[in-house]
Formats: C-alpha cells, sequence, structure tokens
C-alpha cells in the first residue's frame, strides 16, 4: 500500500435517505382493507382452477395464474402455525416494545397462513397449534393493522 | 455457440401519471398476462424469468421475490438486473442472453416502475454520489441541458430543432392507446411551455408514469415453433463509462457513439440511415432526439438539425423514430427501455396498430440512463 | 443433456472480510478485481463483459452500479449488473459467455453493511401493503421459520447451536474469515436472546468485503491460463418460491429442492450424498444449514440435525460443509455467496492452505435471496 | 389490441370498493458511509489547507478530481496527488426551480439553485457544487470561478459553501 494512505484518516459521512413513499394498494387489496375497515371482515379469494384459497388476497393463483375473481369470507379463526418471541428493540419498525410476538396463523376456510402479532397472551406461554382469533381495532384506517393482533381462543 | 433468439411477444400496462387501480405487483401482472396472450402462450411455456426496476422508486428490497405473484414465477428460475434508466434493456439484454445461453428456451423479461409512488426527483438524486455528488446533483435535466447548448452553439442548432423533435413524439403517441401522454401539439405549443432548464422547455421534457412492459425472448428452434414471426434479436451492446457526473464528456455522446458503433459492427450495418426501417430510441428530452442522431451516425456531427427540419424522423420520413411517441410521451423508469425493445418487436411483428411502419425489416432501439449510459439493441425480421 | 460449451472460473480475488471496514465500495470492488484478475495470470485488456453485483438498498443509493462501474473494470466494455446475491451474478455472467457474445468475464460483488442498518433494510423486503407495517425483518422472519423447522421434525436449539460451533471454529483456519471463534453449544444458548429461538450466535454477523471471479469460455480458459487454474462450472439451477411466508411451509424446501435438481442435472450428478466432496451452503442462521442441505439431497427431510451431530459435516467429516466458516462467520451479503464459490475454487485447486481436504474434485455451492430462502441458486464446480 | 380494459380513470373498483393508498409517513435510513483514503484525503486538504487536489493518472496522464482510486480508462491504481485551482472554469450549470423532496432531510430543498459544473485549473474532471448565481442569464459557460470556503469546515463537500464568479 502506499504510505499516503497510512496518514489518511478515513473520513465517515454521516447520511440518509429520507423520501416518502405513498404506494397504490391496487384493486386487489383494496377491496381486502376496505372490507376489512367497513365491515371488520377478512375476505380471500379463491383459484377458479385449483379452488386454493388465498388470504392475504392476491391478483393471480402462483400455482395456475389465473385471476382470482372468486371472494371468500373467512372467520378470522385459525391455528398458530409458528411464531417467535421477539427480544430485539427496532423502534423504527417494531409495532410495539419487546418482547413481543410474531406468529403466521394458518387461517381456517384458506389454504394460507397471515403473518401477524399474537397479543392478549404471555409470550413465553405462546404454543404451536394454538388455536388463534383475530381481533380488529375500534378505529380503521384501512390497511393491515385494522387488525389488532391474533389472541388464543378460549 | 450461443443460440439465436427471437421475441415471440409482447405486453404492455396503459401507461399513466398514476394507476390508482393497479398496485405494483397488478401492473405487472397486467403486463406479463398480455405479453402471454400476445404470444398464445401460458404460463407453464416460460422457462426462467427476470426482472427490473429502480428501487428506490417504490423502496422494494428484492423485487424478483415481491413481484412473484405478478410474474407467475412461483417455482420458476428468477433474478433481478438493474442499471438505472437503462434497466429496461439491461433486462431485454438479460432476456435475450438467458435464451441464446441454451439453459432456457422461453424466457420472460418484465421491466416496472410506479413513479407516482414516490418524488422521482428525490430518489434521482440519490444516484448521484451522497459523499461527492449528491447535493449539488440537479437530476438528468442538467447535463442534457447543458450540453444541448453546447451543441447548439457549435452546430448551429436551435430550440424550434429540439421542439420539432418533441411535437413528432408527441403527436405520434395519439396512434399509441398505451401512451401516457396523447396530447396533440404544435411545435409552438412546445416553444411557449414553461422553461425547465434552459433550453428544456416542459413540453420537451419526459413525463414519469406508472406502467409496466413484458417481453418474451425465445431460442431459435421455440421461436420459430411458436410465433409466426418473431422478432430476431441481432445483436446487444451496453457501454456504461462513467462512474462520476463529472467525468461526462459533453461534444459527443461517446457512450452512445461507442454503443451503436460495437451494434452496427456485430449487425452488419453500415449505413444505419438507410438500413434501418424504423428506431425506437430513449430520448429522455426531445433535445437528444436532436443531437443523439449524430451519435448514432445517421450523419456527421453537427449534421442533425438538417435531417430534423427535413422530416427525414417523421412517421413518413426515410427513418421513422418513436412511432409509440417515445419516452417524452411514457416514462415508467424501469420500463421505459424495455418498452423500445417492445415497441421495435412490435413493428417487425406487424402488431403496431395505427403507428405501423409498412414492413419493417430492422428496427434500432436504445436504452439511456446511469451516468449518461447507453445501451443498444437491433432486431430484424430475418435471422441475424 | 445439452450440449454447451464448458466454462471456467480462471481467477478468485476476496477482500478480507470485516465489520467498518475501511474504504468505499469502488475500493473494495478494486481490491478483490485486481486480486482475481493476478490470480488468473490475464489483465483487464483480457476483459470483454463485466457483471457487477450490488444492492441500492445497502448501498444506500439509487443505481448502486454506477459507483463501482470503473473499478470493476468496466470501461468501454459491455457491463450489467445483478442485485441479488453473488451465485446469481456469476449464474449471468456465464449465461452470458454461453450465449456466444462473450468471452472473459469479470463478476464482482460487493457489500458493506456496516454502513447501514441490517433490520431497516431487510424489513423493506416485505411487502409495504401488508407484512413491512408489521414491522418483520429478515432475523425476526428467520426465527419464525427456524421454529416451524423444530417443531416439523422435533429438533432442538442445541442442534442448530453446534452447527454455529462448527462453522466459527472452520473460520480458524481461514485468514479471510471475520469471526473465527472457538466455542461451545453452552456459549451458543447463553448468548442473548434475539428472536426465539435465535440467540446472538445463532445469527451472522453484520459484514463488509468484497470478492471477484473471473469466468471464460473453454476456447480463452486455455489459451489464457494454465489448466491447473481452471475450475470447471459443471452445472447450476435456480429457482423461488412463493413471496409471501404464509403461502410457504417454512420448513419445506421444494424451490432449493428444484434448483438442486437442476444444477444436478446439469452436472451430470445422481447421486449427491457420493458425489460432492465439499459444500458452501448458505448459513446466515444456524439452523439455515441443516434444513437447505436437506433441500440439496444430501440428506433426507428432517435428518440434517442428525448428521451434523455425527460429524458429518465437519471438518475431516464426509462432507465438510461451510470449511471457509461460512455465513455464520462473514456475512457480506451479496458477496456470500460469491465468497462460497471463491472458497471452492480454492478447495478444488487444493489451494486452500491450512483447510485444504485432501481430493476434493466436485463442489456444491449454494446462495440465496430473500427471505427464508426464497429464492435458490446452487452450483456444482469440479476439476 | 384494443381488447383490453384502460383501468387508468378508475377511483373505485368495479364493485364499488374505494381504491386506496398506504403512506410510508416518516421513515430515514442512516448510512455511515466510508470515504477511503482518496475522498478522505481529498476533504482533508480542503479542511485544513483550503485547497483541490487531484489524482495524475500514470498512464494516460488525466488528472481526476475529485480523486478517485483507480482510471477507468486505464484500470491502474492512480498514487501521484496534485494540487489543482484554486479557480477553475465554469463548464456547465442548471438553475433548479422546481423543488423537490432532498433525500438527506425528507423536506422540500430550497430553490431555485444554482447547480454548476466546474474545471479547476490542472483538472481533466468536472467538480459538482452549485453557485451563488441565481441568474443564468448571466452565466457563461467559460467563466472564471473560484471556492468561496466555508468558515466552519468539517472533512465534505460543504467546506465549499458555494462557487463564485470572479
Amino acid at each position: 500500500m502506499p504510505d499516503w494512505k497510512d496518514e489518511v484518516e478515513e473520513i465517515i459521512h454521516q447520511g440518509k435517505i429520507s423520501v416518502p413513499y405513498t404506494w397504490t394498494v391496487g384493486s386487489t387489496l383494496s377491496r381486502f382493507y376496505c372490507e376489512l375497515r367497513d365491515s371488520g371482515k377478512i375476505w380471500g379469494n379463491r383459484c377458479p382452477s385449483c379452488n386454493k384459497v388465498f388470504v392475504p388476497p392476491k391478483v393471480k393463483c402462483i400455482y395456475c395464474y389465473k385471476d382470482l375473481n372468486d371472494w371468500v369470507m373467512l372467520p378470522g379463526t385459525g391455528t398458530l402455525e409458528t411464531y417467535t418471541v421477539v427480544r430485539y428493540e427496532e423502534p423504527m419498525l417494531h409495532p410495539r416494545k419487546a418482547p413481543f410476538v410474531f406468529g403466521a396463523v394458518k387461517m381456517d376456510g384458506a389454504d394460507t397462513a397471515m403473518v401477524h402479532l399474537i397479543g392478549d397472551v404471555d409470550p413465553e406461554e405462546v404454543k404451536v397449534g394454538m388455536r388463534v382469533e383475530a381481533v380488529l381495532e375500534e378505529e380503521r384506517e384501512g390497511n393491515i393493522l385494522d387488525i389488532k393482533h391474533f389472541r388464543p381462543i378460549g | 455457440m450461443g443460440k439465436r433468439v427471437g421475441i415471440i411477444g409482447v405486453g404492455q400496462t396503459h401507461h399513466a401519471a398514476k394507476r390508482l387501480d393497479a398496485s405494483g405487483v397488478e401492473l405487472i401482472a397486467e403486463a406479463v398476462t398480455r405479453a402471454l396472450d400476445d404470444a398464445e402462450l401460458t404460463i407453464k411455456d416460460i422457462d426462467a424469468v427476470v426482472i427490473g426496476n429502480m428501487d428506490h422508486f417504490e423502496n422494494i428490497n428484492y423485487v424478483d421475490m415481491w413481484a412473484i405473484d405478478g410474474l407467475g414465477a412461483f417455482m420458476k428460475p428468477v433474478f433481478k438486473v438493474t442499471t438505472g434508466g437503462t434497466t429496461g434493456t439491461t433486462v431485454g439484454a438479460c432476456g435475450y442472453y438467458q435464451a441464446a445461453s441454451g439453459l432456457f428456451d422461453v424466457v420472460l423479461a418484465v421491466g416496472w416502475e410506479k413513479n407516482s409512488e414516490s418524488d422521482t426527483q428525490a430518489a434521482i438524486a440519490t444516484c448521484a454520489s451522497p459523499i461527492l455528488e449528491r447535493d449539488a446533483f440537479a437530476g438528468a435535466i442538467g447535463p442534457l441541458a447543458t450540453e444541448y447548448s453546447m451543441y447548439m452553439k457549435a452546430f448551429g442548432a436551435t430550440e424550434e430543432d429540439s421542439a420539432i423533435v418533441a411535437a413528432r413524439d408527441r403527436n405520434n403517441a395519439l396512434n399509441n392507446p398505451y401512451a401516457h401522454s396523447r396530447q396533440a401539439v404544435t411545435v409552438e405549443d412546445v416553444m411557449n411551455s414553461p422553461m425547465l432548464s434552459y433550453p428544456i422547455k416542459f413540453l420537451d421534457m419526459c413525463p414519469r408514469s406508472d406502467g409496466s412492459c413484458a417481453v418474451i425472448f425465445a431460442s431459435e428452434e421455440k421461436a420459430k415453433k411458436l410465433c409466426p414471426k418473431p422478432a430476431w434479436v441481432h445483436t446487444s451492446v451496453v457501454r456504461h463509462d462513467y462512474t462520476h457526473f463529472g467525468d461526462l464528456e459533453w461534444t459527443f455522446m461517446p457512450t452512445l457513439e461507442r454503443a451503436s458503433a460495437r451494434a452496427y459492427k456485430l449487425a452488419g450495418i453500415t449505413d444505419p440511415l438507410n438500413e434501418f426501417d424504423v428506431a425506437e430510441l430513449y430520448l429522455p428530452a426531445s433535445t437528444c432526439g436532436v443531437k443523439w442522431m449524430d451519435s448514432l451516425w445517421f450523419c456527421d456531427h453537427g449534421g442533425a438539425p438538417e435531417l430534423i427540419r427535413k422530416g427525414t424522423f417523421n412517421m413518413d420520413g426515410q427513418l421513422p423514430i418513436n412511432p409509440s411517441g417515445g419516452v417524452i410521451s411514457t416514462n415508467p423508469i424501469g420500463a421505459t427501455a424495455l418498452i423500445r425493445i417492445a415497441e421495435g418487436a412490435w413493428q417487425i411483428m406487424g402488431k403496431s396498430g395505427a403507428r405501423q411502419i409498412e414492413n419493417v425489416r430492422k428496427a434500432l432501439c436504445t436504452g439511456f440512463g446511469g451516468c449518461s449510459w447507453s445501451d443498444v439493441m437491433i432486431l430484424g425480421a430475418d435471422l441475424p | 443433456m445439452i450440449y454447451m460449451e464448458r466454462v471456467a472460473i480462471i481467477g478468485v480475488g476476496q477482500t478480507k472480510y470485516e465489520h467498518g471496514k475501511q474504504g468505499n465500495f469502488a475500493e473494495l470492488v478494486f481490491e478483490a478485481t485486481s486480486k482475481a484478475l493476478q490470480d488468473a495470470g490475464i489483465t483487464r485488456d483480457d476483459i470483454d463483459n463485466v457483471v457487477t453485483v450490488s444492492s441500492d438498498f445497502w448501498d444506500g443509493r439509487t443505481i448502486s452500479s454506477m459507483a463501482v462501474s470503473d473499478a470493476s473494470g468496466a470501461f468501454d466494455r459491455d457491463i450489467t449488473t445483478v442485485e441479488g446475491d453473488g451465485t446469481f451474478g456469476a449464474l449471468y455472467g456465464m449465461m452470458r459467455i454461453l450465449s456466444g457474445s462473450f468471452g472473459v468475464t469479470i463478476v464482482a460483488s460487493h457489500h458493506k453493511g456496516s454502513e447501514s442498518n441490517m433490520n431497516i433494510i431487510t424489513n423493506t423486503a416485505f411487502d409495504p401493503l401488508v407484512e413491512r407495517k408489521l414491522g418483520l425483518d429478515a432475523v425476526s422472519s428467520a426465527a419464525m421459520q427456524a421454529r416451524r423447522y423444530m417443531s416439523k421434525y422435533g429438533l432442538s436449539e442445541e442442534q442448530f447451536a453446534l452447527v454455529s460451533v462448527k462453522n466459527h471454529g472452520n473460520a480458524m483456519r481461514n485468514p479471510l474469515a471475520f469471526l473465527p471463534m472457538e466455542i461451545t453449544v453452552e456459549d451458543v444458548m447463553n448468548s442473548r436472546k434475539v428472536a426465539d429461538p435465535l440467540k446472538v450466535l445463532d445469527c451472522s454477523p453484520v459484514t463488509d468485503g468484497a470478492c471477484t471471479l473471473i469466468l471464460a469460455a473453454e476456447r480463452q480458459a486455455k489459451k489464457l491460463t494454465r489448466p491447473a487454474k481452471c475450475v470447471w462450472m459443471k452445472g447450476v439451477g435456480h429457482c423461488s418460491d412463493a413471496y409471501r411466508l404464509g403461502d410457504r411451509d417454512l420448513a419445506d424446501t421444494r424451490a432449493l429442492k428444484d434448483a438442486a435438481k437442476r444444477a444436478y442435472a446439469m452436472a451430470g450428478i445422481d447421486d449427491p450424498r457420493r458425489q460432492i466432496d465439499v459444500a458452501e451452503v448458505y448459513d446466515a442462521f444456524s439452523y439455515m444449514e441443516p434444513l437447505w442441505l436437506e433441500g440439496l439431497g444430501i440428506c433426507d427431510d428432517g435428518k440434517g440435525c442428525e448428521y451434523t451431530e455425527r460429524g458429518y459435516f465437519e471438518f475431516g467429516g464426509k462432507l465438510p460443509v461451510n470449511v471457509s466458516g461460512g455465513r455464520l462467520s462473514s456475512n457480506p451479503v451479496q458477496v456470500a455467496g460469491l465468497a462460497g464459490m471463491a472458497e471452492c475454487v480454492l478447495q478444488l485447486r487444493g489451494e486452500a492452505e491450512e483447510r485444504q481436504l485432501d481430493g476434493a474434485k466436485v463442489a456444491l455451492v449454494h446462495g440465496i435471496n430473500g427471505m427464508c430462502g426464497q429464492s435458490h441458486c446452487v452450483w456444482i464446480l469440479g476439476k | 389490441m384494443g381488447l383490453y380494459t384502460d383501468k387508468r380513470k378508475r377511483t373505485h373498483t368495479p364493485e364499488g370498493y374505494e381504491l386506496l393508498t398506504h403512506s410510508s409517513g416518516e421513515g430515514d435510513y442512516d448510512f455511515d458511509w466510508h470515504c477511503g483514503p482518496y475522498w478522505s484525503k481529498f476533504f482533508a486538504e480542503m479542511r485544513d489547507n483550503k485547497r483541490f487536489m487531484g489524482v495524475k493518472c500514470p498512464e494516460c496522464g488525466n488528472v481526476y478530481m475529485p480523486p478517485r482510486q483507480v482510471c477507468g480508462k486505464c484500470y491502474v491504481e492512480m498514487n501521484e496527488w496534485v494540487e489543482v485551482g484554486p479557480e477553475g472554469v465554469l463548464d456547465g450549470f442548471t438553475v433548479v426551480r422546481f423543488p423537490y423532496i432532498d433525500p438527506n432531510n425528507g423536506q422540500l430543498k430550497k430553490v431555485p439553485y444554482t447547480a454548476i459544473w466546474v474545471t479547476m485549473d490542472g483538472a481533466n474532471t468536472r467538480f459538482l457544487h452549485v453557485c451563488n448565481e441565481p441568474d443564468e442569464t448571466k452565466l457563461e459557460v467559460g467563466m472564471r470561478m473560484r471556492a468561496v470556503w466555508a468558515e466552519k469546515r468539517t472533512g465534505g463537500v460543504h467546506d465549499i459553501e458555494y462557487f463564485e464568479l470572479i
């Protein structure tokens, strides 16, 4: 390495990317979120070809690439397929303070799971296979956090 | 040696300033579905997929993963390429090389952007080095304005010359149902539109759009089997020679000169103005539609204004440029350069509707972006 | 099998992997690329094709490839950029050669994880319309995958910890690795809990570094360099699973199985368990190594941990895995898989020094894009 | 073609659902970009000595300012430092009149400002910065310029407050 490099103290430039985004929700998810917001119901959509039901709903069936025009109202209950107790803090990301629980809920009436928060339960008591139900926010804005979290049934 | 490759299907969305009805994934699905329809294929016929866009315009990391539902790429080979403004041609070239490699026969190449989702100018500003150039970088328009000022000085080109180009492309867009901006415009309208950065005026400059484009590439054997009239890829060349905006050489457009010279050599083109039947060029501003004609070897340095005044590049001219309306009519950035390839392919396939040029045998398509980078793809009705 | 021209890796160059490494992206790329050219015994004049691998997110810059255009040797040459793992960059480099358009190719990747916040960057891999708002990131999603893998097959955290012990131990023999450590299962178990069942020592470190490979078609490879330097790209396959985590059984490796099948078919491998001598497998989290080894068909589903316990994957075991120290010891994201390829090139050439394995003839390298191993790229390299 | 529905004007789905948008709200991505030895020395010279240093390619002789490790054309490492400036030539300019979000802070950037490309005497590449002349009719390519140094210099491009006409 040339000598001059040894004598240089490296400067670190602290900076940001700070650009706000406004994402288009689109036709499929707008319907999903409008129903969630206005009627408090969780809907999925079904593939006309393979009959699989997706929630959150999709524009196309991943298996058949068919349009999914057939909508199905779901009971909002399901089974916890997996979860994690998050123990680190990331205030910019996390909607609540650690420790809290993320889980994947295999939804009754659908062929997919929804990943969401698991609440109203001691994180140490959460178990795979637990039956859970969606708890909705009182004030809903038309996004995924209109579901406050899923909580154990009973 | 690799295989020869043809384009066998093309699809694009109806482009707009904001497509409120379609999320990014839905836009992609719209383009892919149309490309499959165009090629009369189903998703099962697709062997591999490539996608590209500009990350910070929508803030999606791993776009190739996020787009799976729209791409139909579940349980398929897929990856992402991205090079800024040239992303579309980078995606197109990737579709071409994949099909030519012999690894995959039918390759789906998709470009997209939802420019409505962010402040495009802010996102573009982040392309300059954050340490050295970002704070003063004023987007693409600064260098373009400066290079045309210098060109006018050196060769007697005028603001009217670029206005002729702007009016040409914008009126061509009236024939393109997919174009974002479809507005009859006169040279006078262009001259009277607000000055953005001297000498570039509002109607000289590209808009920002929501849109997506999908192009299906197939190896020779498959292309012949699947498509009555493929648009054969004759060559693809790119030159991305600059790292800093301060390094640009403004007298010519060296990357375009080098890329097109190499592409012409590979494709056996000796007289581009006469040998091409149509060109779909990535002209981010109408001023480029003057100056860069020199760089594409249509004439000597300084010869472009005369050709433009003569109408050489009009729909009924010697070499029609941008029958689609070009970039100043439609600009979903990650798809923009792929739309050039798509439109070129449709011209060869005879599917261009009201904007069809008669009997197109050879089409020239270009991409522009990055730090004054240039991409060139040449398509033909005959096998290369 | 289709006939194709053979493509060789004729040069490799790597920086040391560190955290908070001095230098900007271009300087890292220049170091790795200069070393790779030197290793191949060629100059930039021999190059006609460049593939850079970078990420606008981690680099904090739109068109991040711009920063490394000059440094990767691309001036007046054809260049393109893959965003993702380096294994995909190498794949595209090879396809460009096979297309007949190019000869000698640089594949240059870089990553400086220490310059940004990994959690916030990986959060942007989630759909802004759905899961992103929940605050998921690479670690919390991986933790759910680890739990699913455990409950599906009755596995324990201690079994995962063994992987970390092995790979950090392997790194002791690799002078380029960032975190060589002699640790025990207890150390891993007692390390700070991050997201159950993952502890800090189950997770790869944020790392900086660059790696470059030089690829060449057979004709040029034979002309430009000694046969001893050539390692052949015998097979490759890539494939992607569904996007939403909820669309997948996170302990199912269908996409990897498909990618591996493609790579094995191309390389003429019908019994990977016997025919592969060394493997670099994606192990950003400890549990991933056994999970992916199952997907790669090295052991049956659910048996990866059992093999690990038996020492099957240890240095000196039946199939040594991640002798470089793996991603658990150095994880420069876009570089990760390419560094795995570089390691296998050294092993196959017999240049791996202290960690050289006897008689390694066929190597497997595995790279990943996306969260929880959504998309996989599998390479078979051979002498 | 023409078979496809043009959905560009929709504000609701065909079933009557409102088409929504989601906002990211405020969110910063923080970076600690490393300058490396070349830019670090470049900035240190500006900060401590108020002078511009470039590097010279040992093969083609081009002087790069701002400096960098590699000459792209020749692909060699450059280690010969040469002082350039203190004056330079205006090579290009644009007055930015339309405000856009400054990615440094998420706020609207103050306009108008004049972005310039200046070639310092002795350099072969240009430097991007701003100039204090907001009226472009008073600017012409070829004009002589010099840097106005900031009082408080911290080692970065803002150690130059702006460039001014001589």
